[in-house]
């Protein structure tokens, strides 16, 4: 009990720490570092929490892909990283006096969580995971029967995302030769070879 | 018949002013003054009719204005009252529109100037004739317009067409009050007609309604803004100043309108409204005051004034001022009788005044004539008839010219009236006579008199007037002479109850009429006196001792500058009333409509409204962490309202 | 354990399941096609879309729920999906003439628009939380990207970056609420909440979840204050794709905004309802104030657009069936103004470019009377002068405020319409009676027919306004 | 009675001729002649048949009257149309006026086609406004009726026009958007804008106040009464001739017209309450503007101030709800219809010319132009309200009603009689009367044919109605009487009822 | 202190969306700072709904997790390339440069 407690604070703590370097390192690099940091650590929540599917796929998923991704990104991006100017910070105070104001009202909305009798008694119609199965055997029962129509629903999504990023970044340069290798396999004498007859004493 | 009587000149008037063009100049005057003509005559034979033999007619033309309780009707009452004004109206009418043909024969626009001068008179018959206040107010606002436009008749001249306005507009001022009188009359009785009016006015004796937050007595509020309109119309006291610009008119039409018949119908209407007046002391009271005041004052105005018109100009005003005095005493009837011989002798003057005006080349002031008399010797016969008349020369129990009986009348009433403004109005209405004497001989003598002092051009194109001019002056000197004597019996002698039968009305207390021939004898003689002396007075200064006026006005030049310059009544006027208006129009304009309205209004909210798009445009700043912080903002500020139930009051 | 899904969940969401494979179809087409497949999956798109509505339109207006409650057709979501579908179609057949005049066609245009509605169909279907979120994230991600299609255009760009990042954060925020909806009540089906809510309405964390998830629907429907990115987007983004922005997503928005509040929240009705009079009140007046200072037009209509959902929002403010009875004439009516609207901002081409100033149309009275009157009826339309539709449109929303006794609301609104119509009128002014400047390219046919088309609907709707009424009615009606 | 529509056949007549003249193509003589004539010939007719209305007109009853009713929005909101004797003699105002504005406006060569659908368009939602039976169609063509307003202001008029129309628009479209949210109160509390229902029907004190209030804002712009008169002379001044015409005779009447249809009979407590407000807001009008009028250098600015001060004679009248009053108010709205729209024709006639409306550059019109003259003249003592003329059966009946009610307001409005008779004489004077010394004046031609047109009924009208105002005293009188009535028995049974719970 | 409960975590998610949050309108430097913002943010709402997931015996929460897993990921490629498009024409990626339209 008590360590995972202290597994809990020691967690949230790095958590939270990375997450303020994210937003507040100069060098996106180390942001990116500093969010897969927050990432590992927010999964180790998850653990404690009982969620090994999600942990899991948390770090496959975004350590893996999408903070890779950033990182390919950051670099790939031409950035001359002394131009980027801290920025005019007069409005800082209030923003952050209003942040804080929410971020304080949220987390006492998070002491104030009770379960009602009434909400208690829909808990029949919860979809509990059942006892003989692992979570990630529980999720993926559910999520290829019951919720079938969200897990289609998510891959247009990344359909859309991928038709997305095609459409805005994928050029096609004029000069750039590419290879074709249906082209290739169907090229034929008669289409490669072209036979020319050079009259004597012109040149070609 | 009367039908006739009221609508040919309106005939006369649309086929002058229409046609004009086609029948000409000539044409329009003949035309119109047969028309007019053919009007008097039947006009006389309608006193006849009625005065005499007492056919009292009504006569219903058509339904006028119909709503609710309120039911007037076009209509015609023809009594005693009515006849005489007919008879005075389109007598003078007539002898003016004659008269004009040769006046205005040099003029371009002489069809316009008989239709306008139809028009009026149209105006003034259904004035006199109608049966109810709304016709009769009809008449008043109509003769009213016709006296604007022939004031303003020669528009080109600036003077002119202000003098036509202020004179629309005084005697609106004066309209003002009688229209509030019209419908005091109408909430009270519940008609306007004056039969109903008249017969139970005796019940409202004594009644009282709330005007303008005041508990005031019925027939004393009605009389007296009846009486406003009457003052108006007839340049009574305070609201006289319209009447000697109105001079700006051409001569005719100062004789037919600002003598003879617009200006007495203020007379009338009082006359008219004798039933009611009557049930007012109070009323009749002020009546007389006004009266009164206003013939003193006029007079004393006219002592000093230089120009030949506006002189009989204030000599018509003294004189109203003595018909309101009779009127105010009761003496309805003296009243009547002596804006009937008014009507002859003061048009005479002023036509008289034409004709000299038309002798010197249009030039009229007294101190570039002198001397015509060689010249124009009828108009000097006719001018000096008219004099005799106005000052009231005459022979008691022998001869008297109209003056004579109808002006010295007043005064003897006015000291029989025995009371507190009876004794005021006698003392004002004598010396007022001495006065009128006075500058009436005052004119005669700078006139035709002593030396001419126009030039040597103008004396030699000096030269009698056509006949056409002429034979109306005889006609009216015929008048001046002889309508006092033939006429006194009826009017006010025995015959008077009689001859007015029901068309004037006096209380059971008041024998006003009888009690007048009943004055002491010094009080019969006083205005005779006057009228001597008067003439002694004129004959010293102007035939005399010629530079005695000059020096008179030069030791009292305060006194003679406030005469001359009437009372300063009308820089006065511009001082209160027209200059603020103006100022408060342009005030209002400027400062309540440009600023204050518009200001705030619409302007003012559509500026506000460009000041916030401003401040609106400028928080969208394009960038990303403003637009964020926004929505944070707008987050936060629920999630606290509802943190601390600041919408807490759904639950 | 279950099945995976039946046949009958398969009808149910057969509009959808269509679009979805359409576009999948079409993307390989395009792909593999060889030569110029622009003008083919254009139509095509546009003939899916056009399916899409008539399989709707046959399909019963009855209530019936599939996959495990999760998606719910009605009659209101039948009568949203063909504003919706129809908002697309014309948009596609809109932007033919514009993409190829600005060298920007590409046949993944018309399949991204087609994917959006698919997205926006799945959250006018919507009956669970998780549902709503897959449906306005795939309608989201297909939008941030045709916002920045003309990626060789730094102000397309722009847009599709702001549009991404504040719309991400509106996203982020709906989630947030929808966690804590799910945490407080158990449930993401909107039944469910809805039971939860009923019996436990005075939680905390419920109404902060509720705050969060309303933050997130208004900043699609673009509501004060989460409408900033609107401006920035409409001006940015390529002419067509503003249309569209400000059609077919505002009404489907708008739908699953009223679905959301009304289906699942209704035990707190009083509660949203303050929310919305509030937002419903600084959209109006932002909208009114802020368009005036615009000379862009296309920036003009997106504040305007702030206003009109700030006046559609009246109506769910009131909260009753009259309420949305109003908001779906309302989403009709304006539908139909934008889209005119938008075809003749289309229209406005000199020498092969675009002009987007107001000031352009100095003069169109003369040069182009026809296009003129029509734009101009728009103008009025949507400042609500009567007789044209708009004036209905506020009609209706203004009828079920009154009752709603939300009198300081109505009263605000018309206040700020009679604002509004300052700056719809200054077009007016500016084509009627300002000198003529040169006139724009002859138009092509498509642009002509929707002008024509929507011109006649504003002018002609309160001859026979009974038959949208009715539907309307029908369609809120089935929601409560 | 007739069994056809005749009510909206005469509506919607001169629409048909606005689609007519929107088919005939290109823009050149031929073309616009055909315009003017289609116009003319549709307005004349639309004439014609109105008056066909008012032979078949039942003056004795207060009934509404050529019914007709169908469907229209759903539910109990119809396409409603009738007339009573309030109502009948605006629609014919409207019709008659419309071929003299057509005719006035001959001359109009820039843009005939959308000028002329754009009055064709305004006649028909003029005409609706006064025959409208149900709330809602009553708001469609009262609003509607800005939009062409706006754009004859704005397209045809002077040189600032924009500022004049903006302000038109913006400032009734306030007005009557508060007046929409009454309309649907009213809807919801008595379940239908039908009107003749609504006038039985009792709102509660409470709503009145606010409902009255409310219809106050619209009208009172709309007639207007000060101080939300502001945009009618930049209105009056910038509006082309014709459009100066329709908004002085006909536009400003609605509010008139709608204070007798609405706030009186439907909210008669509410009406009772107020009265002392609306005297006091008339009275300030009357004489304000007659000293602000006194004051102008544009012609047209004086006769729109003007306007502003008979429409509180109107105002006036109307609310000292007795049958004088209102008679008197519905005599001075039709009076007021034809003598201002005459003087504004008047002031048209010299500005074709001279093309400018400043008083002080004319002068000694007189000289050249007699029959202009004569007709000006007859048009200047109209508004002065003297008697004979028609102005001053209005202004009479109005004073002597409120007179009775109250005899401060009565005498101060007769204060007014005497201004007015000041700034129209004056203006009168410095345009007509004086010499002609200005050289741009030397060659100025009289009345064309066209004109005298024109101007021949307005002045016969004018003064017929001066002599025998009858015709329209009568046909008022029965719905008048009955508005009476009703209001009366509302207010004693409210007293009634007050004294009841007092106990 | 030791009992850790609901709230703790959603006491953490909170925080860290707060953080996320200021990472957005704070930030001035870096576009890819507020993508990597966002990517905090929907971290946070995971915490919370694998927490209530968690804590009310529900499988539902941590679907809702791994779908927004999933879309979290779309929508990184989708930002990430908008971002790049964008630095392709303007040639910088700090914040307050993006601000071509406004007013």
């Amino acid at each position: 009990m008590i360590i995972s407690s202290l597994f809990f604070y020691l967690f949230s703590a790095i958590m939270i720490a990375a997450a303020c370097m994210v937003i507040s390192a100069r060098n996106p690099v180390h942001s990116v570092l500093f969010l897969i940091l927050a990432f590992f650590n927010a999964s180790g929540l998850f653990i404690l929490l009982g969620a090994e599917f999600v942990a899991m796929i948390l770090v496959i998923v975004y350590v893996g892909a999408v903070a890779v991704l950033f990182l390919f990104v950051v670099m790939m991006l031409d950035i001359d990283f002394s131009e980027l100017r801290e920025g005019m910070l007069q409005y800082v105070p209030i923003g952050v006096t209003i942040g804080a104001i929410l971020m304080i009202e949220l987390i006492l909305v998070g002491g104030a969580w009770v379960l009602s009798p009434e909400t208690a008694s829909l808990a029949a119609a919860k979809t509990p995971a059942p006892d003989q199965l692992s979570n990630t055997e529980a999720i993926g029962q559910l999520l290829y029967t019951k919720y079938v129509y969200l897990f289609q629903a998510a891959g247009m999504v990344l359909l859309v995302a991928m038709v997305g990023a095609i459409v805005l970044t994928l050029r096609h340069k004029p000069g750039v030769k590419r290879q074709v290798v249906a082209d290739q396999v169907a090229r034929s004498p008669k289409t490669a070879i072209e036979m020319k007859k050079v009259k004597p004493g012109q040149g070609i | 018949m009367y039908s006739i009587i009221v609508f040919l000149p309106l005939l006369g008037c649309l086929i002058a002013g229409f046609f004009g063009r086609w029948i000409g100049a000539r044409g329009a005057g003949a035309l119109t003054s047969i028309f007019l003509c053919v009007s008097a005559v039947l006009s006389m034979a309608a006193l006849y009719f009625v005065g005499f033999e007492g056919q009292t007619e009504k006569i219903t033309v058509m339904r006028w204005v119909t709503s609710g309780a309120l039911d007037v009707h076009w209509a015609f009452r023809i009594d005693t009252l009515t006849a005489v004004m007919l008879v005075v109206v389109t007598f003078v009418s007539a002898l003016v529109h004659i008269y004009s043909i040769g006046y205005m024969s040099h003029d371009p626009h002489q069809p316009r100037f008989f239709a306008y001068l139809s028009f009026f008179t149209f105006a003034m018959l259904m004035l006199v004739t109608s049966d109810n206040f709304l016709q009769l107010f009809f008449g008043w606002e109509g003769v009213g317009v016709a006296s604007y436009l022939l004031i303003g008749f020669w528009y080109t001249r600036p003077s002119a067409c202000a003098a036509a306005i202020k004179a629309f507009i005084v005697n609106r001022i004066g309209d003002f009050g009688f229209a509030l009188g019209i419908f005091a009359i109408f909430m009270v009785f519940g008609t306007v007609d004056y039969d109903t009016v008249f017969t139970s006015a005796p019940d409202q004796v004594g009644q009282s309604f709330e005007f303008l937050g005041y508990q005031v007595d019925v027939l004393t509020t009605i009389c007296l803004l009846l009486f406003v309109g009457a003052m108006g119309k007839s340049a009574q006291f305070m609201l006289h100043t319209w009447l000697p610009d109105a001079m700006e008119g051409p001569t005719p039409v100062s004789a037919l309108i600002h003598a003879a018949t617009m200006v007495t119908a203020g007379v009338f209407l009082v006359a008219r409204c004798s039933p009611l007046f009557e049930l007012s002391s109070t009323a009749l009271w002020v009546v007389t005051f006004v009266g009164a005041t206003t013939a003193f004052f006029a007079a004393t105005v006219g002592l000093v004034q230089n120009d030949i018109k506006r002189v009989v100009a204030y000599s018509t005003c003294s004189q109203l001022g003595y018909m309101f005095a009779a009127l105010g005493v009761g003496a309805y009837g003296v009243a009547i009788f002596h804006l009937f011989t008014h009507a002859f002798f003061k048009a005479l003057l002023f036509l008289g005044s034409g004709s000299v005006i038309h002798a010197v080349s249009d030039e009229q002031d007294m101190r570039k004539m002198g001397g015509l008399y060689p010249h124009i010797k009828v108009t000097w016969a006719m001018m000096l008839i008219g004099t005799i008349a106005l000052t009231g020369v005459g022979i008691p129990g022998f001869f008297g010219t109209a003056g004579f009986h109808s002006k010295d009348a007043i005064i003897e009433a006015a000291y029989a009236a025995n009371s507190g403004i009876g004794t005021y109005a006698f003392w004002l209405t004598v010396i007022a006579a001495f006065m009128t004497s006075f500058y009436s001989w005052r004119l005669m003598f700078m006139t035709f008199h002593g030396k001419p002092r126009a030039s040597k051009e103008v004396m030699s194109h000096v030269h009698e007037s056509p006949q056409v001019m002429l034979v109306p002056l005889y006609l009216l000197a015929a008048g001046a002479l002889l309508a006092g004597v033939i006429f006194a019996p009826y009017f006010i002698g025995h015959d008077e109850s009689h001859f007015w039968s029901s068309s004037l009305f006096r209380a059971e207390s008041n024998h006003i009429v009888h009690d007048m021939h009943n004055v002491p004898l010094w009080v019969k003689g006083s205005a005779t006196v006057m009228m001597v002396s008067g003439f002694a007075l004129a004959w010293l200064m102007y035939i005399r001792n010629t530079e005695l006026p000059r020096k008179l006005a030069e030791q009292h030049a305060l006194a003679y500058r406030f005469l001359l310059n009437k009372w300063y009544f009308d820089e006065i006027y511009d001082f209160l009333l027209v200059n603020p208006a103006k100022w408060l129009g342009r005030f209002l304009w400027k400062k309540g409509d440009g600023w204050l309205i518009d200001g705030f209004g619409p302007d003012g909210v559509s500026a506000r409204v460009l000041d916030a798009t401003n401040r609106i445009v400028r928080l969208q700043t394009g960038y990303v962490y403003h637009y964020a912080f926004a929505m944070l903002i707008g987050v936060a500020a629920l999630v606290t309202l509802f943190m601390f139930g600041g919408f807490g009051g759904a639950h | 354990m279950q099945s995976a899904f039946s046949t009958n969940d398969a009808i149910t969401a057969l509009p959808e399941i269509l679009l979805a494979c359409g576009a999948m179809a079409f993307l390989m087409l395009g792909v593999f096609r060889k030569g110029d497949s622009n003008a083919l999956i254009t139509w095509l798109s546009v003939s899916l879309l056009v399916a899409a509505g008539i399989i709707i339109l046959l399909a019963g207006d009855g209530r019936v729920t599939a996959f495990e409650g999760g998606f719910v057709t009605d009659g209101f979501s039948s009568f949203m999906k063909l504003l919706t579908l129809a908002g697309s179609a014309i948009t596609i057949i809109m932007s033919i003439h514009f993409m190829r005049a600005e060298r920007i066609e590409r046949f993944e245009y018309p399949i991204l628009v087609v994917l959006a509605t698919l997205g926006m169909l799945m959250m006018i279907s919507a009956n669970d939380m998780i549902s709503l979120y897959m449906g306005l994230e795939l309608q989201s991600l297909a939008l941030y990207v045709v916002a920045a299609l003309n990626r060789d255009s730094v102000r397309s760009s722009e847009a599709g970056l702001k549009y991404f990042v504040l719309g991400a954060l509106s996203s982020g925020m709906l989630l947030y609420g929808c966690s804590l909806v799910y945490g407080f009540t158990g449930a993401t089906g909107f039944e469910q909440i809805a039971t939860a809510v009923q019996a436990d309405s005075d939680n905390i964390g419920l109404l902060f979840g509720l705050v969060f998830i309303i933050a997130g629907l208004a900043f699609k429907v673009s509501a004060v204050p989460f409408h900033m990115w609107t401006p920035d987007v409409y001006e940015g983004a390529p002419t067509p794709v503003t249309a569209f922005f400000a059609a077919a997503p505002k009404v489907a928005a708008m739908a699953m905004f009223i679905r959301v509040v009304v289906s699942a929240f209704e035990g707190i009705t009083p509660d949203w309802q303050q929310i919305l009079v509030f937002v419903s009140i600084a959209s109006m007046v932002l909208g009114a104030f802020a368009a005036i200072g615009q000379n862009n037009i296309k920036r003009l209509l997106a504040y305007s657009s702030i206003g009109h959902m700030g006046f559609a929002l009246v109506g769910l403010a009131s909260g009753t069936e009259e309420g949305v009875r109003g908001v779906i004439i309302y989403l009709s009516i304006y539908l139909v103004m934008t889209l005119g609207t938008f075809a003749c901002v289309l229209a406005m081409r000199r020498r092969g470019g675009t002009v987007e100033d107001i000031s352009d149309l100095a003069g169109l009275a003369r040069n182009n009377p026809m296009m003129a009157f029509i734009l101009a009826m728009l103008m009025f339309s949507l400042a609500g002068i009567p007789p044209l539709a708009g004036f209905f449109a506020k009609f209706y929303v203004f009828l079920a405020a009154i009752h709603a006794e939300l009198y300081p609301l109505a009263i605000i609104g018309v206040l700020a319409s009679v604002v509004g119509a300052y700056y719809y009128v200054r077009i007016v002014k500016i084509m009627y009676f300002d000198e003529p400047e040169e006139a724009f390219e002859p138009m092509p046919g498509e642009i002509k027919l929707v002008i024509g088309l929507s011109g006649a609907f504003v002018l002609l709707f309160f001859v026979y306004p009974g038959p949208l009424v009715t539907a309307a009615g029908a369609a809120a009606k089935s929601l409560f | 009675m007739s069994s056809w529509p005749i009510l909206s056949v005469v509506t919607f007549l001169p629409l048909l001729g606005a689609l007519f003249i929107f088919a005939i193509r290109g823009d050149d003589e031929i073309a616009r002649r055909n315009t003017r004539w289609v116009a003319m010939w549709t307005t004349l007719i639309t004439f014609v048949l109105s008056l066909l209305i008012w032979i078949n007109f039942d003056a004795g009853t207060a009934e509404f009257q050529f019914q007709d009713r169908s469907e229209w929005l759903g539910g109990k909101i119809t396409y409603h149309m009738g007339v009573d004797g309030i109502s009948m003699l605006f629609v014919i105002l409207t019709t008659f006026l419309m071929p003299a504005c057509i005719l006035a406006s001959w001359h109009i060569d820039v843009r005939v086609k959308e000028y002329m659908i754009a009055f064709l368009v305004l006649e028909t939602l003029m005409i609706g406004v006064f025959c409208a039976l149900d709330l809602v169609l009553f708001y469609l063509f009262f609003e509607g009726g800005l939009i062409p307003m706006f754009l004859i202001i704005g397209v045809w008029g002077g040189a600032r026009r924009v500022y004049a129309s903006f302000k038109f628009f913006l400032y009734t479209l306030l007005g009557s958007v508060l007046m929409l949210l009454a309309i649907m109160a009213m809807y919801i509390d008595a379940g239908t804008t039908h009107i003749p229902t609504l006038l039985a029907h009792k709102f509660p004190e409470g709503w009145q106040t606010w409902l009255f209030l409310a219809f106050f804002a619209s009208f009172a712009v709309k007639m207007p009464m000060w101080p939300v008169h502001t945009w009618l002379p930049d209105a009056h001044v910038e509006a082309p001739t014709a459009g100066s015409v329709i908004l002085a005779a006909i536009l400003l009447k609605m509010g008139g017209y709608g204070f007798l249809r609405f706030s009186l009979p439907m909210f008669p407590i509410a009406t009772d309450f107020f009265a002392p407000m609306i005297f006091a807001l008339s009275i300030i009008a009357i004489i304000y503007t007659s000293l602000v009028a006194l004051m102008q250098e544009d012609m047209k600015k004086l006769i729109a101030y003007s306007s502003v001060a008979h429409m509180g004679f109107v105002t006036m009248g109307i609310f000292a709800l007795n049958a004088q009053g209102i008679q008197g108010g519905i005599f001075q709205m039709l009076s007021h219809g034809i003598v201002s729209a005459a003087l504004f024709l008047c002031v048209g006639v010299v500005y074709d010319r001279i093309h400018t409306r400043e008083i002080a550059a004319y002068g000694g019109l007189v000289n050249r132009m007699p029959l202009y003259a004569f007709t000006f003249m007859i048009f200047t003592l109209a508004n002065v309200g003297l008697p004979g003329t028609s102005g001053f059966v209005g202004e009479f009946l109005a004073m002597v009603g409120v007179f009775k009610v109250n005899t401060w307001v009565a005498f101060l409005a007769a204060t007014g009689v005497i201004l007015s008779a000041g700034y129209a004489l004056w203006l009168y004077r410095r345009v007509v009367f004086g010499a002609l010394e200005k050289d741009s004046l030397k060659a100025i031609t009289d009345m064309t044919p066209r004109e005298v047109v024109v101007l021949g009924p307005l002045v016969v009208l004018t003064i017929l109605f001066g002599v025998y105002p009858a015709p329209i005293l009568d046909i008022t009188a029965a719905s008048v009487d009955n508005l009476i009535a009703d209001y009366e028995a509302a207010l004693a049974a409210f007293e009634a009822s007050k004294l009841a719970s007092a106990f | 202190m030791f009992h850790i409960g609901l709230s703790h975590y959603l006491a953490v998610a909170a925080v860290l969306f707060t953080i996320g949050i200021f990472g957005i309108f704070l930030n001035r430097k870096n576009v890819i700072i507020i993508l990597m913002s966002i990517e905090l943010m929907l971290l946070a709402v995971n915490i919370n709904l694998v927490t209530f997931s968690s804590f009310l015996g529900d499988l539902v929460g941590q679907i809702f997790a791994l779908l927004v897993l999933t879309v979290a990921a779309g929508e990184a490629a989708i930002g990430l390339a908008i971002l790049v498009v964008y630095f392709r024409n303007r040639g910088t990626i700090a914040v307050e440069d993006i601000n071509m339209m406004k007013g």
